[in-house]
């Protein structure tokens, strides 16, 4: 760390905030956290199928970007599989998800997804996105048609450090800078790739987003354990792709605490307890953001820990809700693939759509 | 009636869907300043401009990728594959993004995108350049491939790919562009458009003999055998053009074998699991006891695409393989 | 004769190979140090070192590539797809580069690669990671696909596939990975090892009233299925799995249908130009007068791969499902 | 053009070229210019399917490099479609590629691959690739083998300006800097994809090859009209691969006179007259050089003309050998699509292999 590093609070865009802001802002991290955490539990309890990623230590990355587009209406927002912590920062509620998770009708896909494919259009989240990078140009295409209809607005698209060995990625940085579209790549770096150190699977100097400079893209890198400082500079760049309607790429430093997925059994093996437990003992990003605001004199232990228990209530409310929700029909599979037939259009009655021996 | 090329037809289709919707744009290389390497799009991006008619570089993942995610806020991009060949660099876009996100999220999400381009061989440009994908895009629950053999087809059919809500995957053949065929002016028609449902099978000739299903170019090969199967075989022949090869016309199929029980299929595709295999499999399941004879499938020879113009003739189906294969089992 | 499950057998097939030949090596993602995702590398790359097992980032277009690019100079590169499903971004390199290379060289060039990776779905793991593409990729001339469904076959296989001098998709299956089958130690057989040819289909069980042929996971739902059959219906099925998609062993599949007169493909492959297409309608055209049926196909339901558990249990072939056809036309 | 430019006849790499090797160069370069010359007019001819792409105007590019790895049994070479200057350069003759041109048996691929896929293993020429940038991992991977074997060389992998937008070509940028591989990626920078100059086809700054640097590579600029520059540059890059076992990204300047492809009806209007004319009178690379030599004292203009005239001579003796070939029996469609067919193996005869209704 810095001799003296600048105070990211002073920053206009944090200045601006109330303290029920701030506490707002704690609370919501501590939401994803919850969450996560009972997910977790559900799962190793077999109440899900497929994989479960979670997001704890990574919260003030997808939370303290997000909450810089809260009312407007021309922000998206899109992700990868590990997508709880932007779900819930969008706004869906942690009924929805856990439902989803558990593959009920009341999840947010009504159970078509699972844990890495959570939506919620009316929130301009469009997901939630399995193959590595796969939504990077999905991304891209959000900002240009947002663009394209002259509205004001951006798309942050959130990837892992993995992601950007991905050729779709750099097709899209270079498409994103040559037609100035207003995309920012937000890579959440966590410094592993599954077992795989950052070291191991990218070749770069200095930051893996300096190479949005062959691009002739402006980039940046921040430090994802202090909310503050992740707010101020990705309030730099959405200004930038508001105002001049450029790209730019940021990397974000953080850490997830648990291992590639809920199923990851070689979690300890590939990094060191003393590296897990420095990032939890120092750079926890709800307990810096807490401790901060006892120190601005806005929390204390007490009302930090009432927030706390609140998060948890919800999230224990929503495993019961996910519990008490029914599985979706077996008829719903033939659901869905088609809009035309979904709407029972002309278009969709004309013709054999599905082709079923089995039936 | 008017005659105009299948090309110019694809064109008027596409410069009234840019004037019916601003939500229509068109991308691909060389499609804007160059007019399209097929000159498909001339003259459309002197018309609508740089918004409307966009150049892109040589990223079929990125901007096929890209205008995925444009449609899904209702933008509708009409993508043009050079080659629909390059759809392997884009394939993971082409096959999950746009098949299956509206799946994955239980409805909430839509992808009415349009990629279009020239899936045939022919032309000498070998293997890789050579491709025909019908079998394997369809092959995906999501997705609707379209595969005209006539202008009249080309431009009713790529007219209602666009208004489509789904994605649709057109493919067209470099060797039909410049055929032309009759396709009436709008002032013509009734509704005042040449719209042609996704879905629709059309006999292309009447017959009572056989079968002969094909799409794309090989709806042409066929309509040439029947020629000479009535004339110089006294065989009649019925030319079924799928048009559309999901969603599939069944009907029209199994009534036409119902009638001549007797059916071939034709197709440039290669053999194994292509569209023949799939349309065969059908009548037999359907039509067993209509059927005097097994469907046969008459495909490209099971090789990559060879570049020697006179044996690439000689690899892909032509009349007289159709008139040997009939005269077998009539 | 020890038991061992279809992973352990997958891992001694590769280090036999890396044993036999110092041009073999693994590349893929957390293959070396992580020992693989589902452990099929455990322990080879502590054995075996950097230089035979290799880490890759996430990168299958350019480590496939790579490898193909390796392969024409004679090594053997084995690369593992996390999920098949993850060919799609690498598609143009394993449909262009590997199949097309040799033939447009004139059989200058040689490409003896082997790609390996489950290839499935029913872990509820969603629809982009579900794809079952044996019929894409055996579509293609100049690829081979092989999909074993036990661990005899898969070690035999794999080891074919690795001397194979021709590029061959390896398609397993997750869920078999832990299924336990007898499977000989080396010194049990004559040639001190387990080799089995590719295009060899292996009569899994034998029976007389319906062929149920397959292929990976669905031959042993149809195993499962023939007992019942037996058991409780008194209907003796034969269980044909094909092992090897392309080459393909016709005179197994076509025996077995002549003698049991009817015939049902069940694969987990979704049905439009599936594997089951081309098998079906190859059956319909050679043993037409054999049949007293149609061919049957049992598919997975025509839709994206459900992430809900019970209903992704729906969405794929049963027991029940198989049992159900065959008595339909049984 | 800078005000005093290095010499680069001086660099060791051309200072230890004798008269006649410096002559040599430029008759290679004459004979490729007099091939793709024959090779037009019998295409013009209708003796031609597909495409045609000519090399006019990038001789010394091919020539300038490929002439540093003559004799180096690990040095590979392999391009793109547009190869014919490349595949002489590595010593192919000229009647194996015009028969190839042709669709005849006697074309190095049997008249299989056609004008963007030349072959000749045996001179470590590796084709020859149609689909843009699909070549860049398999040069990769043949930089990878040489590496793999413990042998000393490198692979020089050729692309067009219009490639460097291939996701494919990041991902192997990112591997070779990674594992430390000896491949030398050469950009033709000729200003243009088909009809699109490198303005709108790519975001960046200085120069395209410096996309590099994101990987931590290196990378260098070269003006391919000069030879000498073209060898000296290269033969940097070439140490470092077999010195470092480090890649390099090599952009070099250079211009095409003609379309696209002999089919390109648009090969006026994207480009001026002036601009052709300019390259064509101050930059041709074979007239810089014929001149230098001139100049060098080596070469009069006569025996420059009859080096021309061995060259176009040996060109129309290409065309009559290809006349007179035959084409390849229609049973060959069915050769070289299994290895282990053509050599009627074990594995070649068990299963069916292909599926001929048609037959
Ligand atoms: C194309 C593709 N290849 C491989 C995978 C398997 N996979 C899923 S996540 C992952 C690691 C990604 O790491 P990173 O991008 O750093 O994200 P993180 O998990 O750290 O959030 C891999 C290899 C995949 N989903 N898609
Ligand atoms: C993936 C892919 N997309 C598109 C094409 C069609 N195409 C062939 S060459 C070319 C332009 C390539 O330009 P550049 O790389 O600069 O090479 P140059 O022709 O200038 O040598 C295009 C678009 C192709 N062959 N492959
Ligand atoms: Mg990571
Ligand atoms: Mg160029």
């Amino acid at each position: 760390m810095e001799a003296a590093p600048p105070d990211y609070a002073t920053a206009p865009i944090n200045a601006a905030l109330s303290a029920d802001d701030k506490k707002n802002l704690l609370h919501e991290m501590m939401r994803i956290r919850r969450f996560e955490n009972a997910a977790q539990k559900q799962y190793s309890l077999g109440k899900m199928g497929g994989f479960l990623h979670l997001y704890n230590g990574q919260e003030a990355v997808a939370m303290g970007t997000i909450s810089l587009t809260k009312g407007n209406p021309h922000d998206h927002i899109i992700t990868a599989y590990r997508n709880h912590g932007h779900a819930l920062s969008v706004g869906m509620s942690m009924n929805e998800c856990m439902a989803e998770l558990y593959g009920k009708v009341t999840g947010c896909s009504q159970g078509k997804g699972g844990s890495m494919h959570f939506f919620a259009p009316d929130k301009n989240y469009w997901g939630g996105h399995g193959i590595v990078a796969g939504q990077t140009p999905l991304g891209l295409g959000l900002a240009f048609a947002t663009k394209y209809r002259g509205q004001k607005g951006c798309c942050l698209c959130y990837m892992g450090d993995g992601a950007i060995n991905q050729g779709v990625y750099h097709e899209s940085l270079n498409l994103a800078s040559l037609w100035d579209i207003p995309v920012i790549y937000v890579i959440e770096n966590n410094g592993y790739s599954m077992g795989t150190s950052q070291k191991r699977s990218s070749a770069f100097k200095d930051s893996i987003a300096k190479r949005a400079e062959g691009y002739d893209m402006e980039w940046d890198q921040v430090n994802g354990h202090d909310i503050y400082e992740v707010r101020a500079k990705t309030q730099v760049a959405i200004d930038r792709a508001k105002e001049e309607s450029r790209p730019t790429v940021l990397e974000i430093a953080t850490y997830r605490y648990h291992g590639h997925s809920v199923a990851d059994a070689n979690a300890k093996k590939y990094r060191t307890a003393e590296e897990i437990a420095t990032y939890k003992s120092h750079y926890d990003p709800i307990t810096v953001f807490k401790n901060r605001l006892i120190h601005e004199g806005i929390l204390t232990e007490e009302s930090s820990k009432e927030i706390d228990n609140s998060a948890k209530a919800e999230a224990d409310a929503s495993v019961k809700f996910a519990e008490d929700s029914a599985f979706p029909e077996p008829s719903s599979i033939m659901d869905h693939v088609y809009h035309e037939v979904d709407n029972k259009t002309a278009a969709g009655t004309t013709g054999t759509h599905f082709f079923s021996p089995a039936v | 009636m008017r005659s105009i090329s299948y090309r110019d037809a694809l064109r008027e289709g596409l410069d009234e869907e840019l004037a019916h919707d601003d939500n229509v744009f068109i991308m691909g290389e060389e499609v804007a300043e160059y007019n399209g390497a097929y000159k498909i799009t001339q003259g459309l991006w002197d018309k609508w401009g740089d918004k409307r008619v966009v150049d892109a570089p040589i990223s079929e993942g990125g901007f096929i990728g890209m205008g995925i995610g444009a449609s899904m806020l209702g933008l509708r991009p009409v993508m043009e594959l050079m080659f629909f060949s390059f759809a392997y660099v884009a394939f993971d876009q082409m096959m999950n993004n746009a098949a299956t996100c509206r799946y994955m999220s239980g409805g909430l999400l839509n992808c009415p995108i349009v990629v279009r381009g020239p899936a045939n061989g022919g032309t000498n440009v070998g293997a890789t350049h050579s491709h025909t994908p019908e079998n394997i895009f369809a092959n995906m629950p999501g997705l609707k491939v379209v595969s005209p053999a006539t202008a009249y087809d080309a431009k009713g059919l790529i007219k209602s790919a666009i208004r489509d809500n789904d994605p649709v995957y057109f493919m067209e053949s470099t060797v039909l562009y410049g055929q032309e065929w009759d396709v009436p002016e709008n002032s013509e028609l009734p509704g005042g458009e040449l719209i042609i449902p996704l879905g629709k099978a059309d006999i292309k000739k009447e017959g009572t003999d056989i079968s002969l299903i094909a799409h794309g170019r090989a709806v042409i090969t066929c309509l040439e055998a029947a020629k000479v199967l009535q004339d110089e075989h006294g065989i009649n022949a019925e030319v079924v053009d799928l048009r559309s090869i999901r969603p599939l016309d069944e009907e029209t199929i199994m009534a036409s074998v119902r009638k001549t029980h007797k059916a071939i299929y034709v197709e440039e595709n290669k053999p194994f699991c292509g569209v023949g295999a799939q349309i065969s499999s059908m009548i037999m399941e359907q039509c067993f006891d209509d059927l005097d004879a097994p469907v046969l499938r008459i495909t490209s020879m099971d090789a990559p695409a060879i570049y020697s113009p006179p044996l690439e003739k000689i690899q892909l189906p032509d009349v007289d393989d159709v008139i040997k294969r009939v005269k077998e089992i009539c």
